[in-house]
């Protein structure tokens, strides 16, 4: 399996038929503990991906991934645009123009996403944000990618499995940074909608490749 | 969910649409990206003030665009932040050369997507300053959270810097009225019931017969607690009490008292939030110069109030009674 | 039932308070008996404008003192029109010897009060004439009913009455302007939901999710029939319908196109009814020569709307266009 | 049993009573077909009566007919305000001052008030409102005074009866006044709130008098 640009577009496409499908659910996480709108602006966000990928396919991931954070920054709004136009923009940059990409290189562009929401949201592992699903993908993708599997499936699994477990790992976290914070303690006991919204984004690069 | 709408997604494109219809005299709309801006934008030497966010708070942004207020408003989808390239060209449409002055709310997304679009304003070279409006002592404030959120103040804010910039204030000189606004004015909020978001379909939490929210914002969150209904006076000391504690409001200070609804309350009921409220600070030895009471920055259709407090000093009570021209205050033009 | 009110009997007094601390600048309170005064009230050698009928319509009427508009104001108990001892002091209260119109929504209550008033007061040697206003289309109008209610149109009476009074038309005349805005004036309207009279506790009527009430009045009265929800297109065209024909409007007509909130629904809807309203009366051939988008005449915190086109000819035009200085209405002053 | 300013006072009193207790049942009837404030404008107006009553006894009957009828006028607002107003008040000239009620001066009161809510209503029989029965109520007991009963107590009680039935023969009718004929064909089925209370008003008569 080789992570080129095609597999890209795959995954971009699966990205957006994944919101489609997690449209309610998103809304309804959002609804316990924030005000309704990701899965809105997450499915919005994507059809408008999948629109422009239409006008003509990109030549690379990083091409695929860059007209991803450009579409993403002007089309979702709320905090999750810019963070995830961010983070598409930084992978993008990683990965520069490369033809495909080989495992070391997917784990260094998810650490690359993963630290532009960073500088952008300033969150901490434990914030009950999306860098609570990031955060572990990035560790299991350095280590799936390190161990020298030079399958690119598994780096991609390991990553998507390490997200989910980071996204149901944020149920009992107090929020500290996002909409959910204004809860304090009440934030408790709820997933984190762009945790879940990160790991459905990296579930779908493994759909893509497989 | 009962609404009059055609369709939850296009439900901020026709209210805009009717609200340039119906406002044709003062401002002009555009549609795609979707802003709105001061018909005579952009104005000779003056310095432009933009502001936007989630919409559903009308008439917070559009309302306020106009002579003495704002010279757009950058509505995003409901309760969602708008995007840099909405932002971008109203901040460039009402960019005379003397630079403009973003005003937002202090949540995640507004902020983020402010900043992108003053990164790259700058790059166009128009000067921009931002004025952070959070004003809500419901929230915690502190380097580890999100911070205050901006509610009510906002209107005060985007009220006493318009009339700054209309009076030839500096870019400068207006975002520090701004801030100065800001740091003077406290607010917080009551819900009695939920809205509901048009997409989501269903009222944003689920409160009792007999139970209230006390400390909610504007975006149908849940609030810091629920308590069991009380009546209006006990209310109003619960939401005023932390205001005037955070402000440390006494003897002597001059205050504007604004009581907002959050969309779905009767105008008397507010009046009558505002009479104990009146009550409240001149058992302080406050005295209340001024005064704002309706529907001015909502949830939908939330039942429910927020009430505000900002010290005035002569400068902004002077810059409050400056003329206004908008569709939703106006006066003395 | 939740409200922010401290106790159901004492919701009028405390909201006209409320009212007359946060207005003090405009208007003077009288408690008991219960009546609201424009503060320079009389006006050497100008025709008072008196109205009232039930509480709960806010802000109609005390927010149409002032000004340009109103003389005094007679809130009654919620939905129960007031009594001649609160009509007959006000009346006397804003006669500066030019004489008195009462303006009187067409309901059994309002007519017989003010009816009641009015003989006392031309017995005190104060000249009275009524204006009634029955602009509902909802309503059959025949001589064994009771004849329309008067709805929307009240705020558009009030307003270019007023104006007439404040440039210094006589008694007969303003009296006969008001009735010329009556005859030309209809309006329809719709309930998503019910409202909730204080003492009352439980909602005027129960209405399913998905239905609504077509032809609803000001005061939680079930309307003439129930029909599955619409949008909000299909429902603009619906009200819209019956208030055209009646009036005859076509090519060539100008018109006000007033779009009113029962008092519980945002603005933004009210924006996308006048968008489609708009859209119809171009169809037509009419032109909109000015609008009114808003909360201004409510059943309390029931959802929905109502409709009401004027004809408008230049003498109305220039009068709606006058200066009025009220808490609910201001321009030009 | 004689008819005079103090079974007067004790018929108000008990008119007062009614009001609070039938408080609820008068709301909800004109929720139905109204709106929602009959019960509460009834009780506020007699309790302000039996404050008036309170104030010093009236001499006669008329006097303290009179005296409702000025303080319902002023404290009760809405329809019912002026129509009551004005039916003690034609009831109390009626009455004259005479200090006792004879059977045929009652009924000459009754059908006196109702003219009066006739003249300022301008309702008809069967228009479904107070009228219906008021009108009944007339006519017993003008029947009953006039088959030469010199029993007060025998004349109120049919005005009493008739009303109550005169009450509940509304329920069928179509309003074609007050605020129930805004609802056209849908009063139908509905009681009217006016006429219930004046049923309880006349029912209070008897029981002054028992
Ligand atoms: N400061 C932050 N850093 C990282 N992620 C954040 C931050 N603030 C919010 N988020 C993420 O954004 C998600 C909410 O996105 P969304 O609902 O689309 O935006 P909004 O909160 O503006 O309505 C949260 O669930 C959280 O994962
Ligand atoms: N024109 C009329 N003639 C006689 N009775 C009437 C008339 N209009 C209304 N009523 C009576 O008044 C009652 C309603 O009184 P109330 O609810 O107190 O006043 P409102 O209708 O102003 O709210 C009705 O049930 C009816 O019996
Ligand atoms: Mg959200
Ligand atoms: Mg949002
Ligand atoms: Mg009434
Ligand atoms: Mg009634």
């Amino acid at each position: 399996m080789v992570l080129d640009a095609a597999w890209a577009v795959r995954w971009l496409n699966l990205c957006a038929e994944a919101m489609a499908e997690h449209r309610v659910e998103l809304i309804e996480l959002d609804r316990a503990i924030g005000d309704s709108d990701h899965g809105e602006n997450m499915d919005r966000g994507f059809q408008a991906v999948v629109a422009k990928l239409g006008e003509g396919a990109p030549e690379t991931p990083g091409a695929a991934m860059k007209l991803t954070a450009m579409t993403l920054m002007s089309k979702v709004g709320g905090a999750a645009g810019p963070l995830y136009g961010t983070a598409f923009l930084r992978a993008a940059t990683s990965l520069g123009d490369s033809a495909e990409i080989d495992p070391g290189a997917w784990a260094s562009a998810l650490a690359a996403a993963r630290d532009g929401i960073v500088a952008r949201g300033k969150a901490e592992p434990g914030d009950k944000t999306m860098v609570d699903a990031w955060t572990p993908a990035v560790d299991a993708a350095r280590a799936a990618a390190d161990a020298g599997s030079s399958d690119a499936l598994a780096v991609l699994v390991a990553a998507a499995e390490a997200a989910e477990a980071g996204a149901v790992a944020t149920d009992p976290l107090v929020a500290r940074k996002g909409r959910a914070s204004y809860l304090g303690e009440r934030s408790a006991g709820h997933r984190d909608p762009g945790a879940v919204s990160s790991a459905l984004i990296l579930r779908a690069a493994v759909g893509a490749a497989a | 969910m009962k609404k009059l709408i055609n369709d939850p997604k296009s439900v901020v494109a026709e209210s805009v649409q009717g609200f340039g219809l119906a406002h044709a005299d003062l401002v002009a709309i555009s549609e795609d990206p979707t802003y709105i801006t001061r018909k005579d934008a952009p104005v000779n030497g003056k310095v432009g003030l933009v502001s936007g966010g989630g919409s559903g708070h009308e008439p917070l942004h559009a309302g306020y665009v106009g002579k003495g207020m704002l010279d757009a408003a950058v509505p995003g989808a409901v309760f969602t932040s708008p995007t840099p390239d909405q932002i971008l060209p109203a901040t460039l449409a009402v960019n005379s050369g003397a630079g403009v002055v973003h005003i937002v709310k202090n949540y995640t997304g507004d902020v983020l997507n402010f900043e992108t679009a003053a990164e790259l304003a700058e790059a166009e070279g128009v000067s921009v300053r931002t004025v952070l409006v959070n004003d809500d002592v419901a929230v915690e404030d502190s380097l580890y959270t999100a911070g205050r959120r901006g509610v009510g103040g906002t209107v005060l804010v985007e009220k006493i810097a318009g009339a700054a910039a209309e009076r030839g204030d500096s870019l400068d000189g207006v975002a520090s009225i701004g801030e100065r606004v800001n740091a003077n004015v406290r607010t917080m909020g009551v819900a009695l019931s939920a809205c509901t978001v048009p997409h989501a379909g269903q009222p944003s939490f689920d409160l009792a017969d007999d139970e209230i929210e006390i400390g909610i914002g504007i975006h149908g969150e849940p609030g810091r607690h629920r308590i069991p209904l009380e009546n209006a006076d006990g209310i109003t000391d619960r939401l005023l009490e932390p205001v005037l504690a955070d402000l440390n409001i006494g003897s002597g200070d001059k205050v504007l008292l604004f009581v907002n609804g959050m969309g779905g309350t009767p105008q008397s009921e507010l009046y009558i939030v505002y009479r104990r409220a009146v009550q409240v600070l001149k058992d302080k030895g406050a005295t209340v110069e001024r005064s704002l009471v309706g529907n001015y920055i909502t949830a939908l259709e939330m039942q429910g109030c927020s009430i505000s407090v900002l010290r005035l000093d002569d400068e902004l009570t002077e810059l409050w009674d400056a003329p206004v021209h908008t569709a939703a205050l106006r006066w003395g033009a």
